[in-house]
């Protein structure tokens, strides 16, 4: 449960926004739609305590962000809007380093047959910067199902994907609330996901 | 009728005839070489070291007509298009290499008597040391790209601006006053060294060459087998 | 015990770079080489000369072509965002950034080390001093990274060409140089010099992890 | 005539560009004077010394300094794709490379020469010296700015970190400084080095463009 | 009127299209779509001659790009997928740039109009690198405006894009097609244009 109470940003005096209250429970899903520039990634990037909120808590579970950060940390997984990749390694590589640092229990086998169902499977041993511009998206999105985390934020997860992958974006959605876990994310499409709670900026 | 040279097929064809007799013809052009080495005269100076001589010379020519050969490769690759010389380019890198080592080890050597050093700054010597990094480059080029085309149409680029090295080795005796020794082989009118020092270097020459060209073939039958599907 | 794992994962990451970089290492050796070529012809090659100021223009070329590998030192973990998500996994900038300085200098500094007794061929210098070069540079290097590690967070914030942050390396470098080179100009004090780079060292090791993740998080905000 | 237009307007963007990083100019500077300290520092401050080798130092740092400036000489450009809106605006890559050596030399070279004459203070050289050495700066800098040019070009080739590239920068430049170092100590051929110089620039402007534009077409198809 | 007549591409051996045909002709708008990895990118890069491809030829009013390319170049204006303008100008530098390559003949209040439609105003001076993703394309976008050329060829234009935004773009196409406009772009959206012709990669 992550509770956003009365919460101002502002950059070099500049209101992005203010007094915002947000309360996201278990088994929910939240979308933030809002216009160009209305801070969407500003806020996400303030609930992950990236940038320092002026005035306002975080609850997350009951207890401060700030002062139980690495707990906070510990549930969250957070899918940026550019490529998070090293750019230089191959795709397992990649995955292998994500998953040691969260200390994902998937095995090898389970983690191919992810890369088959987003279809990336033959480029295993491809350096990233050599995959397209979806693909590196797909891999990316991969590190929710890796983590295995309670907490997914996602910065315009629905960019570069085609059809397919986005059915299977949503449908992975729906099975994490089904399992207890919250979803937040910043689109500026209105993706099929029934309860999909939409928050406007 | 000089097809061989460009097109990988008839290069394969006219190398299975020709291998044996190479082969054979280098062991006779060594053997003979390392014989009239030990039979040459002893320098009335230098004694027994005049003999590294024998080693030093073909290895430098080798060096910079491999760097030639390379050139020459590239122009016509980047210029026709023509696949094949990249693989030559690849091929023989570390052949030029491996001279340009022999090169420096029996030049400092043989400098070590003659001059009292391992080293010295002189224009000969580092445009020779030069020479050497630009073809341990290559070699490194060749292992950093992923996409093959980009990857030998730069090292092609490579070997055509660093080939300004080539006259700088050549004619640096000439244009700078240095300790190495001024051409008296390759000079074009009329070679001032003694005949019984001639004879054998010329064979070992001749040697050498034969025996980089055995690897040279061994080495682009190789490359062109493991590219065999896309040539 | 999770944070041993981690600490071993990011080594492995590091090991994975370096070794698709490798080509990085021997161009940066190479470097080395050609600016001493470039010192030995803009100086003229005079032997005495040459043995005289030997060491002292090995170690500023040293300290030069190491400010030269710095330049990416944080920026693409931080461009690409992998701070963060390191920084999420439970790793404090802190720590990251020591992690950071001690895989610099196993793999780029360390892998430096080979190029010294050739360098020290060209200039004639004698065995012992080159068996002091090795042991100030081993020592002198770990300084070299954690100013490298300050500087480069210094250039995460102003996202400009080439900028101030190199500037602090030479800044603070200069007592490095004095006392490397006093190492060996003066032998009977090896002893208390080397403990005295060993001082530095340390103070340096505790400052600049803190300093540099202060940058850090400072850019981070910025961005 | 519209080509006219689009030579001043990039001019015009470089310009902009120079003056937003305005404080880069002060850090090269900087660098460059630090790194003579570093070196006078290492060598021992012995007056006599340092003035037999200034000119060489100096001209080896001016060296060094400026190939630092030359790893963004493309990259900006080529990543975020600024040279292929500038190629289709009808500007071949030819001309594009000289026009950016172009701006190199004056927004770059060109103020890096007040630093001269305040180096040579440091070294107590004689006013003809400095006289010398800052014309050769002029044409020798122009050559370094067309072998910075084949060099960042080939940096784009093989994203990592410090490369290849920059060692040709070095590799070639090591007759401009035979030559220029050559001016001082030998006055009476002043003139017919100084010829020499210019010929060096004159094929290097010529042959630059050219690979260059290799370079950066072949970059854009390993893209 | 654009003809690809026969075009093949691979990339290392790897053939990303094979005997593709497709004519352009004037008043028509085309999307490309196709799964992640189809090769749609890459087909731009290819038409507008910047990846050399296997075999087939591309022809512009008639001519063989590859022997005009500088003619064609005239006539077309490229959004690519990721940033182009310099992230260290502002919007008004980086447009005065655009406006005078291209010879625009667009005056400095039709300019502002423009920035204002876009609701990026009171950015005008603002460097680019502090904008938001959405503003940022917004700017790139503005190009199609400014150039005034005959064929566009854009790469996912609609991503990070919001809802207002992509109704005026989508108008700005109808307008450029119903003035003898050609518009080539790829897109994992079905946007709502009359006439749409849709090539599958
Ligand atoms: C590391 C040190 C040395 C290097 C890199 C070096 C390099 C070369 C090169 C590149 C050539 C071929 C030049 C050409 O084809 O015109 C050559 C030829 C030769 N070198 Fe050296 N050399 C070295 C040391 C020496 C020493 C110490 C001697 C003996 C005093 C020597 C004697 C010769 C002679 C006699 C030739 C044949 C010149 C001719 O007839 O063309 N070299 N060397
Ligand atoms: N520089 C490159 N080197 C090698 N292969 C590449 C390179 N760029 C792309 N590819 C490969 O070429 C194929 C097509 O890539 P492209 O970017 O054209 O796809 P796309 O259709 O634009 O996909 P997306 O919808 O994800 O943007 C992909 O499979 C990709 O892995
Ligand atoms: N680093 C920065 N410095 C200063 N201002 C910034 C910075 N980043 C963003 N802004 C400004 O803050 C505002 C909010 O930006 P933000 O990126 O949060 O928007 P957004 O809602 O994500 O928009 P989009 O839909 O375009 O992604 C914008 O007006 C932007 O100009
Ligand atoms: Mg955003
Ligand atoms: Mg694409």
């Amino acid at each position: 449960m992550l509770l956003i109470n009365n919460l101002s940003f502002s950059r070099n005096d500049n209101i992005i926004f203010q007094n915002l209250n947000l309360s996201l429970s278990d088994r929910s899903i939240t979308q933030i739609r809002g216009k160009n520039g209305s801070g969407k990634t500003t806020l996400l990037q303030v609930i992950l305590n990236f940038l320092e909120c002026k005035t306002g808590e975080i609850f997350w579970e009951g207890k401060n962000i700030k002062k139980n950060i690495f707990s906070f940390y510990n549930q969250t997984t957070f899918i940026m809007d550019h490529n998070t990749c090293t750019r230089k390694m191959t795709i397992l590589d990649n995955i292998n380093f994500w998953s040691g640092l969260s200390s994902s229990k998937l095995t090898k086998n389970e983690i191919l047959l992810l890369l088959e169902t987003f279809n990336i499977q033959k480029y295993q041993n491809t350096k990233t910067m050599y995959l397209s511009a979806g693909e590196i998206k797909k891999l990316e999105l991969l590190r929710l199902v890796l983590e295995q985390k309670k907490l997914w934020i996602l910065d315009e997860p629905y960019n570069h994907l085609d059809d397919l992958s986005i059915q299977i974006l949503n449908q992975t959605f729906i099975d994490h609330i089904n399992k207890d876990g919250i979803v937040l994310f910043t689109s500026h499409l209105n993706p099929s996901i029934s309860n999909l709670e939409v928050v406007e900026l | 009728m000089f097809n061989f040279l460009i097109n990988p097929n008839q290069f394969n064809k006219f190398v299975d005839i020709i291998f044996k007799p190479l082969v054979i013809i280098a062991l006779i052009t060594l053997s003979a070489g390392l014989m009239l080495v030990y039979l040459s005269p002893l320098d009335y100076q230098q004694g027994l070291t005049v003999k590294i001589m024998y080693i030093h010379v073909p290895s430098a020519w080798l060096a910079l007509i491999t760097y030639a050969i390379m050139t020459i490769y590239s122009i016509v690759g980047l210029a026709f298009k023509i696949s094949f010389s990249f693989i030559i380019n690849k091929a023989i890198a570390p052949i030029g290499a491996v001279f340009t080592i022999l090169c420096l080890l029996s030049g400092s050597m043989w400098g070590k008597p003659m001059w009292g050093t391992w080293w010295v700054w002189d224009a000969r010597l580092t445009s020779v040391a030069i020479l050497l990094i630009i073809y341990l480059l290559i070699i490194f080029l060749n292992q950093t790209f992923e996409n093959r085309e980009v990857r030998e149409k730069t090292i092609a680029i490579f070997i055509l601006i660093g080939s300004v090295n080539l006259p700088i080795i050549k004619f640096s005796v000439d244009w700078w006053n240095t300790l190495h020794q001024p051409a008296s082989v390759s000079k074009l009118s009329s070679p001032s060294i003694d005949i019984s020092m001639l004879q054998p270097l010329l064979t070992m020459t001749l040697a050498f060459s034969m025996i980089g060209l055995i690897i040279a073939i061994l080495r682009i039958k190789a490359e062109i087998l493991l590219r065999k599907k896309y040539l | 015990m999770f944070l041993i794992k981690k600490i071993f994962l990011f080594f492995k990451r590091e090991l994975n770079l370096f070794y698709n970089n490798i080509a990085d290492l021997f161009s940066n050796i190479l470097f080395f080489f050609l600016s001493i070529f470039i010192f030995v012809f803009a100086l003229g090659a005079e032997e005495q000369l040459l043995r005289s100021i030997g060491l002292g223009i090995i170690w500023s070329l040293l300290l030069l072509s190491s400010t030269l590998s710095l330049r990416k030192f944080y920026e693409d973990d931080f461009n690409n965002g992998v701070i963060k998500i390191i920084h999420m996994s439970g790793i404090s900038y802190e720590l990251f950034v020591f992690l950071k300085i001690l895989s610099h200098f196993f793999f780029v500094q360390i892998p430096f080390l080979i190029s010294i007794p050739i360098a020290c061929i060209f200039f004639n210098l004698p065995i012992n001093e080159v068996y002091n070069l090795m042991i100030t540079f081993i020592i002198g290097s770990l300084i070299l990274s954690c100013l490298g590690s300050i500087s480069a967070s210094m250039n995460l914030l102003n996202k400009t060409n080439f900028s101030i942050g190199s500037i602090i390396v030479l800044l603070f470098s200069i007592p490095v140089i004095i006392f490397s080179v006093g190492i060996n100009n003066s032998e009977d004090s090896f002893r208390s010099l080397i403990n005295l780079l060993i001082g530095i060292t340390l103070i340096f090791l505790g400052v600049s992890p803190w300093s540099s993740a202060a940058f850090i998080k400072l850019a981070l905000r910025n961005k």
